[in-house]
């Protein structure tokens, strides 16, 4: 049997369902009858409006409930994930002891106009975040932190100049996909400057997945409740990886 | 917090309580009915249900209504067959449903010999002990923490109740409350086994009760923590309900009367008497009942009617004294309802609750969320849930039954029932030491209200203690309903009794209870 | 130009909605892999996981925020409200006096194992609710609420016994359907007596629409904010356009 | 509901302030800036840009670094090119700016005939003050509700944030805040026009500023509600943004060095003297500051760092008293961002809150929601905005930022804005009239806090008096962030006067301003 999914409300594959959503009409009966149709069109049956509200005059809020009656097939969904193990601390120390004859180097920043600062000092700064120690705190670690609102151009500079053997980027403003924008130009920046393969390339925010990061042409991507072990675990066996392989 | 209360108005609201209640029960006290009858079959361990999937305990009442007496009660009738045939009632049941036996055969108008019922009530009264003791051990290890965290399960299937339930205990949840399916009051018999079919609710079985206890106990002991079962001992089956209650070890029983009579229009007289025996058993096992005064909030103005909730309070617990019942099991209940449109809204339920939590010290209080002011704007429900929950642990309520976003849309879906349970769970941590931390300004609207709520309260205990509470349900004073004595349904299982009468069941069960008092 | 609609965020046609729904599987990076696919499946493009968490270890909860590709027509959007206008109670009883030469009679009820009062009470007792008086206090109109819990068979005796103009019938529990399984069977109980066209029938509840009850062959429906003048408008009209198409 | 606070410490903490504020002036008060310079030209009336978009005040002042000398300030320049051409100075930026003129032509180290200046300053102060009567006028006749609820647009796009402020004011907003690009903080000049490419924000420039006037005014007109208008006077272009703010009539006007300083990374010298400027021109036009202390507890523990919040204001009291506001102007800031899995946060925010009202009571408090701790559960969130909302009528604070339960996800759509004001109305109705129903108890824990965080504020202030705000800044004492004297973005704008120079605009508004205090 396929492990078919569909959203369950109170009795198995009922399909049940909530949303909302904004519609620029005014409010009432014609409002209702459109967000019916938009459900509709998204498969969701027997839709019901629950709560209806103007904005403005020509602004209208809706609530509802509806029974969606798309499934998929779960053993179908690809997962992208980071597919290496995260370890504590401390084996992350033993592992780079083991594996490398000098500390990895770190660079980080939060680049463009981005002035969040808080999502990468969390990766780099001593004192860490929610409990887990920065990278600053690792031994066989060297971790330099731009800060925010630092250009691309820069971030490759100080990059070439410490000789770093990670770039971190963090990007938290995401509106009109303007994270996009600026990950893609730094990808072109390296490859135009033919330094792609010089960094291992890691992004991380609050709407970073590491599907997306793969998407742009990065290594990895982290998102939320991910921590300094998470990124330095990925990072060294990256780099052993990488250097295996480019050695074969 | 607290409010400076008058004890004038206070005792003299408890002595008009008590002179109501007496008084029913002075007049109430010479009648049986067929579901107390049927609950004494009960405890003398008969159960199953006969081809046409009547149960057993229907089939011989209804039996000796045509072929005994009923009026000498259904236990003269089974010591007379159980001494003349030396079989057990369970036997005896089915011979019976098979027209195998007829208890006329047996029937004597003279007092029969009680004691050979005592091997069976001994067996279903050492039963009910062992669960009470069961919950007493666990519950001394983990403690019930305060307030409760009260949430229902309702899907109308007893299996994916079960896994709702797991799901509310994996996030918390202290109570778990199976509803009962619409039609199920209005049953004169108990239905049977486990079941799948119910809407906005699931029956009320004795499998269904045994297969949720078991999740829950199963839950227990991978996670130490006791969740309590809930179920209503209400409806023309209320007795009864209390006898499978206390059987399969639920924690809680709904059960109130003026419920059934209000808003199930069943008659007054049947479930008054009904319910003063399901009392007796839901002490005896240990069970906490919760009334349903919340009710009248849901149906009527909450700010108007605020004092009604009081006086039913206060008789209400005259009739669980009737039981013997020690306050620490009378949930006496009380709601959250006042218009979120009306200003202050929330200094009057803080007034409402402070002031049932100080007249009843002890009662652990069942507190009901906003129901009939959420709408489907699940985004302000959440707030008033969160005003709601502020209100609970502000006043040191103790049985919380936690609100769902989705009240006015649908029985709670599972994550409902999440969302419901993280909302109170922020509350409780971030108000932790607030009711310790503030007082109540003398002379506040909240203290006025206070006063003015119990000062209306005792005005109307004065009244109904005058014309008496049957006519206080005709003049419609509850949630705006008006109920004769003599209508409603079930009225048809009311008897009197004959000077002969005997229900064993209730006086061992009194009995103890005095015993466990003294 | 057609006047497309989709859902408004903070940009004209963005097509930005918020969706919530359970999974019945574990959390984690394949539930939100599901969850987006769902939303794939729904034409709802760049779906973010904005929330997850567990329910048990068998089902965990999203929320979810995603681009809605499709849009409505929404000229091509049928409203199928109630089209008589409403009326005020005096013009409501003027106009009774004017058209009826008897008072209308309505009989209501809550039916078959609801017990839910306060929708029906609303329409038909004295006070009514929310500032609008109920048909009892309607002059030239008959109101005889039989209250809650009524089966179909007593409804449609008494309806007969009181001569009825008008059925009124409250549902308020929907669970699995309930009531259109019970507003179904009184329409096949009104038919199989052939009494179908001796009364003008209306439905009311929190979950009816009007498009809901003539899908189901009553007259009208009416759900919540709807009050015992927007019933009498309705009944009292409909009941004279039903005189004059029976008269030709 | 008040606290019980100790009025030694109180002064104690005022002392300190003054002295670190005055310090800092006596510092910085030999220098001027770039951008305090080119607000010199914008309030000459000099507006446009030239032929590479390039403002003419950035003209002149560019041109005057190379042409003249730009020690004795604009000003001096201006009314000497004034004086000896007759042209008016926008004659004279354009002229400058095709390259058909330049000041240095002009220039003269002796002081020139400033009453050359008079009628353009006229001009300008003429419409700032009809602008500040308009206000003053039209909220007489509909006076500000205290709180005022206070909500962002922020689509990037002017027309679209017409749209979303009219849908705010629609559901009751008082005030509308339009964000910035992220950007624009940075940009040494103010962008010209309407514009429609933001990112989490709109640049803020003078046409912009009076579309969304005008269309908060027609609202008004409609609805006779006047819905007062905020942007950003921060940034490199501080005081620049603060005189178009007063000729647009804008209200309110976020205002802070500190957090330029700590979160921009912009050179304090630079931002202090800006701000100093800046400062004057609000209160002449009698625009309201805000202040960004809320902003360290993003950052930090807000538990941890309370107390630098209250240190942080008394400060910006100071700061604002140089330029002779009045409290009434000040919306020191502070915000709810304790997280809430901590015990008994809502009580330590109502200290924190209480304490911020009680120690600047005249002072129109500008109270921040949660941000930090809001996550993608946006129900959950919405309850945390309820409780903040509580907070904020409880200790009855004046400037009220709704939260957004999609804080943590994007930049408000319109229906969260609607969903905000629909919680915050709510929690006003039903709160109404409960901080006088209730007190905080002696002793408790509410107290104790808010004494602590006092004690500890004394403490720190203290502490800078002693070793100065500069080392202070060094230390990162204020969100955890350190800065050092010389480093950050605009150094290069800060140049020492010349004992001849004059900002005659601001000698003007300082010495109306004191006419009005007498
Ligand atoms: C704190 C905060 C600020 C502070 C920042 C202080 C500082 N020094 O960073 C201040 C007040 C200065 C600020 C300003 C602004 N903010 Co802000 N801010 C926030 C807030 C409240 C919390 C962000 C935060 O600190 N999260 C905690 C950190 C630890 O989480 P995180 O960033 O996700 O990081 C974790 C992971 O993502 C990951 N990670 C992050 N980066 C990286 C990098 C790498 C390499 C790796 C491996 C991992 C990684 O690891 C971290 C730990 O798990 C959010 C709202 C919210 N609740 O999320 C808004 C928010 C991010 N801000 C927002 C905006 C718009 C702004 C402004 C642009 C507003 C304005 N126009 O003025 C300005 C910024 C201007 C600019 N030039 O950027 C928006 C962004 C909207 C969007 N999606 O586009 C948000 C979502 C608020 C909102 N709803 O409008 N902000
Ligand atoms: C009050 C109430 C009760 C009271 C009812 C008292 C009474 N005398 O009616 C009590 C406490 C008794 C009660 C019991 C139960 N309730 Co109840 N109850 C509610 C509650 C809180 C409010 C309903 C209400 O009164 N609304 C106000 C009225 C005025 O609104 P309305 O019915 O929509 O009516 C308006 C319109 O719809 C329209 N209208 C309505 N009827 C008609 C008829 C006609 C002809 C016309 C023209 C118009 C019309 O006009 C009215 C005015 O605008 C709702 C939750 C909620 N907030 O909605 C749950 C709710 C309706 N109850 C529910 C349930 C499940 C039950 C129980 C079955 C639970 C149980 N198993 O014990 C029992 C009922 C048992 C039974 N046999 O029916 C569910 C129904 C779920 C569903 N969709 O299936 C709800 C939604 C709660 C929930 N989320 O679980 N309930
Ligand atoms: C006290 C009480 N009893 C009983 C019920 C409902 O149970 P039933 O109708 O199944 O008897 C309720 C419902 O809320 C109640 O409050
Ligand atoms: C006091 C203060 N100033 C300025 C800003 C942001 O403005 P900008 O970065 O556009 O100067 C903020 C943002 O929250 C603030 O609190």
């Amino acid at each position: 049997m396929k492990p078919l999914m569909r959203p369950y409300g109170d009795t198995l594959n009922d399909g049940k369902m909530q949303l909302s959503f904004t519609l620029p009409m005014e409010v009432g009966p014609k409002g209702e009858a459109v967000a019916k149709a938009l459900c509709e069109t998204m498969g969701v049956a027997d839709a019901t409006v629950v709560h209806s509200e103007a904005l403005s005059e020509h602004f209208s809020f809706y609530i509802l409930y509806g029974t969606l009656t798309h499934a998929v097939d779960s053993d179908a969904v690809e997962v992208r994930d980071i597919d290496t193990e995260s370890m504590s601390k401390d084996d992350i120390e033993a592992y780079i002891d083991a594996h490398f004859d000098h500390p990895i180097t770190f660079i980080g920043a939060s680049t463009g106009t981005d002035a969040h600062t808080v999502g990468i000092d969390a990766i780099m700064n001593m004192k860490g975040f929610a409990g887990h120690y920065g990278l600053e705190r690792y031994r066989h670690v060297k971790a330099i932190n731009l800060g925010s609102q630092v250009d691309n151009e820069t971030l490759l500079e100080e990059a070439i100049k410490h000789h770093a053997d990670v770039i971190l980027i963090s990007q938290t403003v995401t509106q009109k996909d303007v994270h996009i924008h600026n990950l893609t130009a730094f990808i072109e920046l390296l490859e135009a400057e033919n330094r792609r393969d010089d960094f291992l390339l890691i992004i991380g925010g609050p709407r970073i997945t590491h599907a997306l990061a793969k998407e742009l042409g990065y290594d990895a991507g982290f998102g939320p409740k991910k921590y300094a072990h998470d990124v330095a675990s990925f990072a060294a066996q990256a780099l052993v990886n990488k250097r295996s392989q480019s050695k074969r | 917090m607290k409010l400076t209360l008058d004890t004038h108005t206070i005792d003299a609201c408890r002595r008009d309580a008590r002179h109501i209640a007496d008084a029913i029960k002075t007049e109430l006290d010479p009648y049986s009915t067929v579901s107390v009858e049927r609950t004494v079959l009960r405890m003398l361990g008969i159960d199953g249900v006969d081809a046409f999937d009547v149960p057993y305990v229907n089939v011989l009442v209804d039996h000796v209504k045509t072929h005994g007496d009923l009026r000498f009660g259904i236990a003269h009738h089974m010591a007379w067959a159980i001494a003349r045939t030396t079989k057990t009632p369970q036997t005896i049941a089915k011979r019976v449903a098979e027209g195998a036996m007829s208890l006329g055969d047996y029937f004597e108008p003279t007092t029969p010999d009680y004691t050979v019922l005592t091997p069976f009530i001994n067996q279903s009264f050492a039963r009910i002990r062992t669960q009470r003791q069961h919950r007493e051990t666990v519950l001394e290890n983990h403690p019930a923490p305060s307030p409760e965290k009260y949430v229902i399960v309702a899907t109308g299937n007893i299996h994916e109740d079960i896994d709702q339930a797991l799901s509310a205990a994996a996030r918390g949840a202290d109570i778990i409350a199976v509803i009962r399916t619409t039609g199920q009051s209005l049953l004169d018999y108990v239905p049977y086994g486990a079941t799948t079919e119910g809407f906005g609710g699931t029956y009320a079985t004795q499998e269904n009760f045994r297969l949720m206890r078991e999740a829950l106990d199963g839950y227990q002991r991978h996670h130490g923590r006791y969740v309590k079962l809930v179920n209503y001992a209400s409806g023309l089956c209320m007795p009864e309900i209390a006898a499978l209650g206390a059987l399969e070890r639920l924690d809680m029983m709904l059960n109130d009367s003026l419920y059934g009579i209000i808003f199930r229009d069943i008659n007054m007289k049947r479930t008054l008497i009904d319910q003063a025996f399901s009392r007796v058993i839901s002490g005896y096992a240990g069970i906490t009942i919760n009334t349903g005064e919340d009710n009248y909030l849901t149906t009527t103005d909450a700010f108007e009617h605020a004092h009604t909730v009081i006086a039913s309070q206060f008789i209400n617990e005259r009739f669980a004294e009737h039981a013997r019942m020690p306050a620490t099991l009378m949930g006496l209940g009380h709601a959250y309802e006042i218009d979120p449109s009306v200003d202050n809204s929330f200094l009057y339920e803080i007034a409402q609750a402070q002031l049932s939590r100080q007249l009843f010290p002890d009662a652990p209080l069942k507190y009901m969320p906003p129901t009939k002011h959420m709408t489907g704007d699940i985004f302000k429900g959440t707030v008033q849930n969160a005003l709601f929950n502020i209100a609970c642990v502000t006043t040191k309520q103790q049985i919380h039954l936690l609100g769902m976003p989705t009240e006015a849309i649908h029985t709670p879906f599972m994550s409902d029932r999440a969302l419901a349970l993280a909302n109170a769970d922020y509350i409780y941590k971030a108000f932790k030491a607030f009711a310790d931390s503030v007082d109540i300004k003398p002379g506040s609207l909240i203290e006025k209200r206070a006063h003015a709520v119990l000062d209306n309260a005792r005005t109307l205990l004065d009244d109904i203690r005058e014309e008496g509470l049957f006519v206080t349900l005709k003049k419609g004073t509850f949630a705006g309903v008006s109920r004769g004595e003599n209508d409603g349904k079930g009225l048809g299982g009311v008897f009197k009794k004959h000077p002969l009468y005997t229900n064993p069941i209730m006086e061992r069960m009194l009995a103890a209870c005095e015993e466990d008092a003294s």
